[in-house]
């Protein structure tokens, strides 16, 4: 008896945890999986490196991943950026066509240069989408909606409405090659994502963007400078939207200045909602943000193996969405389970609350 | 101490109020572009092409007037577009089913209403982030546009032709139906944002939801309602552009959602809600409309220095936009 | 006394990790003032609540007029009578004053608002508590205390048989106090039954007739005013004596002169808001700042911290002129400016203790230097104990506190920064009498080591208590300054800001 | 109206010069970039005066474009429907205007076929059959069932539509042809690629892919290699278009069959233009020129390929 209640009340406790529901989520898409491919979970060592569909889905993630990455930090200061999709496009298209004119493509230097450029230019536009919401002060949404628009334009003119194809391996590492059997993507956006967090909640980094997010003008009454904050998250979404484009790219080994990156800001914004953080600003959760990419993504390579049909590809998301959110949603948790016990004691579940407070 | 006469008096001489400043500010610059429109471009001068930019655009302004209602709740309205889509999927495939028009007409418009409503209800009941709410619900819509048909249906209606045909002319002018369907509902919708309580207890909530609960105003029927509405308006956009395309596709007004948002917020309505007028929203749908016409007016560019332009009159405008404003202030 | 109009028994309310109330009972009789009595974080504001329908109950009754409800939210509770004014401002400032003190029963006709009657009958309403505004006007552009008397306003406007004034005096000078009681007066005589929140025991004893005291959460009693000494009461509140209010009287007339000055205003003005003044504040000195309501002191206050910028004059800081461009320019020149307005311009609601009260150092040493989280523990730990901030846990957000500790939390982040010059806006607002004097004795300590603090407070007494020097203010305008000595007393005070001389 | 003399704008000039207003769907491809450059320089060449404005994908932007060329007073109008339906009331307002209106790429569905001039473009239907036809020959004689699977192009579209049911309607004879997954890759390489990975793992055994584009193809190459098998001998790979990128791996072997779908119509479009305003009789429906490609066939075309 002591015993089921030690472990029913460890379950609360994790139930608590705000990522608890969006991981049962992801479990259960995981395991629906099974059922129609088999082989889901088998992983492989091939050529030299893993294979199967569970690195296909952290693959997947990776660029969606970073720019949900990004994405978290500029709505932790109750921001938004629309343009996210444009840079990813423009990073990709200026890499592929300075790579395109290389007499080598294969130089590493070479390489080396293109994506330096691209990623110089993701963070001189992140500078733009900056300056116009900390400086000039014009609201977000509308600020980065100018990027959006222009940007795509300008991935175009890169591009010449072409798509850029390329043949470098070194590039190609980026998005589709393997380091210690691991694929490289992965690698990298873990690797931002580790040392963004550490950045973030090692420095006052955090404290002052969630502080900016949750009450503006009290940050400035208390001394912190918003504007370098501010101008700081965009330029990071800006970079993160920059190596994405680059893994996008680089993993079809072309550069679609028209189709790169198309709406997936309407993937990342949604990635952070599911990860917790509010779009009104404030405390932001970047290991929510990465398990939100990987659900998205999940979702979506699970629609593919279930074989649903496209028509009602989009009604089945609306239902994983909803469920998701309903999921996470305490109020909806409170009205489900008050429902739960039965009559003779209403007592009961209030006191285990307090046993596990 | 002043009486109020006074107070009044002090009203009607005073410099314009601070909350009216963006919207005049938007007003006066779009006045500006129009006349460079006039300057630049040969037949731009014509009446009819204002006109013209309100009868291409009579959906999306009444698709913004709903997304008004949204936003200055604090809220947001990502489905509108879908409901546009399907609104016209749905028409159009009763309309072949052999239905009228007219009998299709309530329909449709419920079924817009009822989306609206649950969404709202998800997000009032269980405190779902609007966002989220309404992206499930923009697939859901488009999800149903491709379940009723992933083709295009023709809407092939004598009396539905003959409406949409229908120009209404004055003094050598015209204009369509929709544009009068659409100047109603922005009355209609101005009069319910200042003259009636669901229009202020609107306000209150975007000014502050807190507080709003604690004034005991009806916070979670307010919000159901703008999403009920938004959902309506978005039906009846759907409905005018039957008359523009005479057709349902599920591909219809892709990325409405962010003209009509952009139109809102061009139209000086702040985003986290609680201070904006749909006037200004009338006049940011007028802005985009005027790109769009200087665009094709310039018939010249290719279709990224089209993006291009679009995006740097857009920037021109807000940025000018801000700095009127702010020297006004 | 015959049945109770209201009467709430045993009701407990549990938020996750604290019990705010535990088998609490109150009785509310019709045409009775009720003082509901406790130290910060008792569980005043949570009763309140729980009747109101905001938070939900876990245990226990409420009956109103012998029928028992419960009400599924405000709305409910002013549509059975019940009207409430609560300890936060509660308005929306994005509306017009009118509309404040109207929405949700504005004047109607065929269902369209009639706005002219609405602006009529405001003004009317504001004129009952004196207040001469203009009510087409946005309220935020209104103080933090003006704002407060528009929540009185709208709900003494209601039809209500229940009256809740949750701390409706914090922010108001004697003046307006006084029209309050006024008009709280005809409203008992007209059968009202009000529950009156306040730290001021004067204010309590002045309009009161019963009284329920909560310490903890638990009901310690229920009495007559008239049966129960004010010494009593504070032993009930906080559950042991208190003895430290007479030791402030002398603290202080000294002369400064020889001082040097920390800061020094010449003709620092800004239109609209300040006419430009002169105003010295000596190292060691507490400058008191007196005056009524939107009399300027915010205002006057902002200025010294850049809040806001001056357009005419200039800023001295250890006699050399320095430009203010901002909060954190006056932060570098150890200058510490605690807003009145905690809700809006002092916390981050969603932060912790924690986290709210090392903000500002923090924001001054700039992100990349954190404060190392043991030094932030020490710290923080330290002002928990020293203002007595309760619940004791740091990690909690904020906004589960207590107004009055949310007030201690705001109080404790400048404290830390450790400034030359501490300016004080209302800083014992919603503050319990023994926190208050344990704030008091901190700036009289602090002034002693050599920190020179401006402070306001609509409290005269606490500002002729503490100040050396008295800056009075009338119409956005530094009248005089008054040398706090024998011969400044509270008449003297009162005298010379109602005249200007 | 002010006319100005030395405005570019008008159409109404008698120099003798033809003004044509051409409303583009977008640049949503590499195809539609190359069809825009084919009717850009064809104009040129033919030396009339284009107008062009992108829709970018909606179809609300065309009407408005071409609403806008009918108040320009242009001489002709051209356009690509973004759909069929819908085009009634604007294209009556042209004929109503006297301009008459050429379509291109994609036909529109009104039965009132004096609303346009001609109709200059392919025809997906037979696109999806051509693909379906060189299956069939493929596959001749073989009894074992064939795995196909499907690499669909944005849902809704005319095209995805079209190939889809062209496709079907020719193997469906056959039951040993299985299309065992079926899944939108929206025309572009990176879901072709994502789309194909999945696909791999959830069906051991593909014999055949066919996707409604090159890209999708492309994209689906990649995914096949990492998977370890060898695109075009143990997955067959049949597309449609006949970019340049697709004919080079066409040529190497690795895509089996590609029916063409030419965007270069912009010489055919501005002869009928010129016919058009003449007066000349001109047939109601003009097929551009196209044919479809075997491995072979692409290593002597590759060369002159341009797009
Ligand atoms: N929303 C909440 N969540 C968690 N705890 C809360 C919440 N609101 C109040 N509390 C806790 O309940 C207790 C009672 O708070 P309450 O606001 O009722 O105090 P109060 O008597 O009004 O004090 P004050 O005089 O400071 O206003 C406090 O310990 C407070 O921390
Ligand atoms: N009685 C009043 N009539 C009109 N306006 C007022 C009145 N009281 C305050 N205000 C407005 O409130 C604003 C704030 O004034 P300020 O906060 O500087 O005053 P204060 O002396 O600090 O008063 P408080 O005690 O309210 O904090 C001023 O801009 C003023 O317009
Ligand atoms: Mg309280
Ligand atoms: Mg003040």
């Amino acid at each position: 008896m002591a015993a089921i209640t030690e472990t029913r009340l460890s379950i609360t406790r994790a139930a608590r945890h705000r990522l608890f529901w969006p991981a049962v989520i992801l479990v259960i898409l995981l395991v629906t999986n099974v059922f129609f491919s088999g082989s889901f979970f088998k992983v492989e060592f091939r050529d030299g490196h893993l294979y199967g569909s569970v690195i296909d889905i952290l693959r997947a993630s990776a660029p969606l991943g970073l720019v949900a990455l990004g994405m978290t930090l500029v709505i932790a200061t109750g921001g938004i950026d629309l343009s996210v999709g444009a840079v990813v496009a423009i990073a990709g298209a200026l890499a592929c066509l300075r790579i395109s004119g290389l007499d080598d493509q294969n130089s590493v230097t070479g390489v080396l240069l293109a994506v330096g450029l691209a990623l110089l230019l993701s963070l001189a536009l992140g500078v733009w989408n900056g300056f116009l919401v900390a400086t000039v002060g014009i609201q977000p949404i509308i600020a980065t909606l100018i990027l959006m628009v222009a940007g795509r334009g300008l991935a175009q003119l890169i591009t010449d409405g072409q798509i850029i194809t390329i043949n470098s391996s070194p590039y190609k590492m980026i998005g589709a090659g393997y380091w210690l059997g691991l694929p490289l993507c992965v690698i990298i956006a873990v690797g931002v994502a580790v040392v963004a967090g550490l950045i973030v909640r090692r420095s006052a980094l955090g404290l002052l963007l969630e502080s900016v997010g949750g009450n503006a003008e009290a940050s400035r009454l208390a001394g912190i400078k918003s504007r370098w904050l501010i101008l700081i998250v965009y330029v990071f979404a800006g970079l993160c939207a920059g190596i994405a484009g680059l893994m996008i790219s680089s993993n079809v080994s072309s550069a679609d200045g028209n189709n790169a990156g198309l709406l997936i800001e309407l993937d990342a914004i949604l990635a952070v909602v599911i990860g917790g953080t509010s779009l009104s600003g404030g405390r932001f959760s970047i290991a929510g943000t990465i398990l939100g990419a990987v659900i998205i993504k999940t979702l979506d390579i699970t629609i593919y193996t279930v074989g649903i049909p496209p028509e009602v590809t989009l009604l089945f998301k609306a239902v994983v969405v909803v469920v998701l959110c309903l999921a996470q949603a305490p109020k909806f948790r409170e009205k489900f389970q008050r429902r739960r016990p039965s009559a003779p004691a209403p007592q009961a579940p209030q006191q285990k609350v307090e046993v596990t407070a | 101490m002043s009486t109020t006469f006074e107070v009044l008096q002090k009203r009607v001489i005073r410099r314009p109020q601070q909350r009216h400043i963006p919207v005049l500010a938007t007003l006066a610059l779009l006045c500006v572009m129009y006349g460079a429109g006039v300057v630049r471009y040969t037949g731009f001068s014509d009446t009819q092409i204002v006109l013209n930019v309100f009868i291409d655009n009579g959906f999306l302004l009444v698709v913004g007037v709903g997304m008004t209602f949204v936003i200055l709740t604090g809220g947001i309205d990502l489905s509108v577009g879908a409901v546009v889509a399907l609104t016209t999927m749905i028409f159009a495939s009763l309309v072949r089913a052999g239905w009228s028009p007219i009998a299709v007409l309530p329909v449709v418009l419920l079924v817009g209403a009822v989306i609206g409503l649950a969404m709202g209800s998800i997000i009032h009941f269980f405190d779902i982030q609007p966002f989220i709410a309404t992206l499930a619900g923009m697939f859901l819509a488009r999800g149903l546009c491709y379940v009723i048909s992933t083709e295009a249906i023709r809407i092939d209606n004598a009396l539905w032709t003959s409406l949409a045909d229908y120009k209404i002319r004055f003094g050598g002018f015209h204009i369509s139906w929709s544009v009068v369907i659409a100047l109603v509902v922005v009355l209609v919708g101005a009069y319910v944002l200042a003259y009636t309580r669901l229009g202020r207890n609107i306000y209150a909530i975007g000014g502050n939801q807190q507080s709003a609960l604690l004034m005991g105003l009806p916070v979670g029927r307010t919000k159901i309602a703008v999403y009920t509405i938004s959902g309506l308006c978005s039906a009846l956009g759907g409905v005018l552009l039957t008359f523009y395309t005479s057709s349902g596709y599920g591909l219809h007004a892709l990325g409405m959602e962010l003209d009509a948002i952009a139109a809102v917020v061009i139209g000086g309505t702040v985003l986290t809600g609680g201070s904006g007028f749909l006037f200004g929203t009338v006049l940011g749908v007028l802005v985009l409309g005027l790109i769009q016409t200087i665009i094709t007016f310039e018939g010249t560019l290719s279709s990224w220095w089209t993006k291009i332009v679009i995006g740097a009159l857009l920037f021109a405008f807000i940025v000018l936009q801000r700095a009127v404003a702010r020297r006004t202030s | 006394m015959g049945t109770a109009l209201l009467s709430m028994s045993g009701i407990s309310k549990q938020f996750p990790g604290v019990k705010a109330l535990e088998g609490v009972d109150f009785r509310l009789y019709q045409g009775e003032i009720h003082a509901l009595m406790g130290e910060n974080g008792a569980g005043k504001s949570t009763l309140i609540k729980v009747l109101t329908g905001v938070y939900d109950i876990d245990e226990g009754e409420i009956a109103l007029d012998g029928r028992p409800v419960r009400f599924a939210g405000p709305q409910q509770a002013t549509e059975a009578g019940i009207s409430t004014v609560y300890q936060e401002v509660n308005l929306c400032t994005n509306l017009s004053v009118a509309e404040n003190i109207f929405i949700g029963r504005e004047p109607t006709k065929f269902g369209r608002i009639q706005w002219g009657v609405m602006r009529r009958r405001a003004t009317e309403l504001l004129q009952r508590l004196e207040l001469d505004l203009d009510v087409t006007a946005q309220l935020s552009t209104y103080s933090l205390a003006v704002q407060q008397l528009v929540a009185i306003a709208r709900a003494i406007d209601v039809d209500a048989k229940v009256l809740v004034l949750d701390e409706p005096t914090s922010s108001l000078d004697a003046g307006e106090v006084a029209q309050l009681f006024r008009i709280m007066r005809q409203l008992k005589a007209q059968g009202i039954a009000i529950v009156f929140v306040s730290h001021f025991l004067d204010q309590i004893y002045e309009i009161c007739d019963r009284m329920t005291i909560l310490r903890n959460g638990r009901l310690v009693g229920e009495h007559l005013v008239a049966d129960i000494s004010q010494l009593q009461l504070v032993s009930l509140m906080i559950g042991k004596e208190l003895a430290l209010l007479e030791r402030l009287e002398d603290a202080g007339k000294r002369s400064f002169d020889a001082a040097p000055a920390v800061a020094q205003a010449h003709d620092l003005g800004r239109t609209g808001a300040v006419e430009p003044f002169n105003l010295t504040i000596h190292k060691g000195e507490v400058v008191g700042l007196a005056g009524l309501l939107g009399s300027g002191r915010t205002e006057l206050a902002r200025l010294f911290f850049g809040a806001d910028k001056a357009d005419s004059g200039r800023l001295e800081i250890d006699g050399i002129p320095v430009t203010m461009h901002g909060p954190r320019a006056a932060m570098n020149h150890d200058i510490a400016y605690c807003s009145e307005n905690r809700k809006t311009e002092g916390l981050v609601e969603e932060l912790s203790v924690r986290e709210n009260i090392i903000l500002a150092l923090q924001a001054a040493r700039g992100w990349t230097r954190p404060l190392p989280r043991r030094r932030q523990d020490e710290l923080v730990q330290k002002y928990i104990d020293a203002l007595n901030i309760n619940p004791k846990d740091p990690e909690l957000p904020v906004r589960n506190l207590s107004g009055g500790n949310q007030q201690k939390v705001l109080l404790a982040r400048w404290l830390i920064t450790e400034p030359r010059l501490l300016i004080l806006d209302e800083p014992t607002r919603g503050i319990d009498i023994g926190a208050k004097a344990e704030i008091q004795r901190l700036v009289v300590e602090l002034s002693d080591g050599g920190m020179a603090v401006l402070f306001i407070s609509a409290e005269l007494e606490e500002v002729l208590r503490l100040s050396h020097r008295i800056g009075v203010l009338r119409d956005r305008r530094l009248v005089t300054q008054l040398e706090n000595t024998d011969a400044v007393d509270l008449d003297r005070l009162t005298e010379t800001i109602a005249s200007g001389t | 109206g002010g006319e100005k003399a030395d405005d570019a704008g008008s159409g109404t000039k008698d120099d003798g010069k033809i003004t044509m207003g051409f409303a583009q769907v977008g640049a949503e491809s590499g195809w539609r970039t190359a069809n825009t450059k084919s009717i850009q320089e064809a104009a040129t060449a033919a030396g009339i005066e284009l107008k062009f404005s992108d829709a970018q994908q909606k179809q609300e932007n065309q009407i408005k474009a071409i609403r806008s060329y009918i108040a320009q007073k242009v001489d002709i109008i051209a356009f690509s429907p973004v759909v069929e339906s819908g085009w009634d009331t604007v294209l009556k307002e042209a004929k109503d205007a006297k301009i008459p209106v050429i379509l291109t790429d994609r036909a529109v569905d009104s039965k009132d076929t004096s609303l346009y001039k001609t109709f200059i473009g392919s025809d997906f239907v037979l696109e999806g059959k051509k693909a379906g036809e060189w299956l069939v020959k493929e596959y001749q004689g073989k009894t074992d069932t064939v795995n196909i699977v499907e690499l669909q192009g944005t849902t809704g579209s005319a095209p995805a539509n079209d190939r889809k049911s062209g496709f079907a309607d020719v193997i469906k004879a056959d039951p040993k042809f299985k299309v065992i997954a079926s899944q939108t890759g929206d025309f572009t390489r990176a879901k072709g690629k994502e789309v194909m990975e999945a696909f791999l793992k959830a069906n051991p055994k593909i014999d055949v892919l066919y996707a409604h584009n090159d890209d999708m193809g492309l994209g689906a190459i990649e995914a096949i290699e990492a998977a370890g098998k060898k695109p075009g001998v143990d997955i067959k790979i049949i597309t449609v278009d006949a970019v340049k990128d697709g004919m080079t791996a066409l040529a190497a072997g690795k895509i089996n069959y590609i029916v063409e779908c030419s965007p270069l119509l912009g010489p055919q479009l501005m002869d009928l233009a010129k016919k058009v305003i003449k007066g000349e009789t001109i047939p109601q429906r003009v097929l551009t020129e196209e044919s479809a490609f075997t491995p072979e066939q692409a290593k002597t075309e590759l060369p002159n390929r341009k797009y």
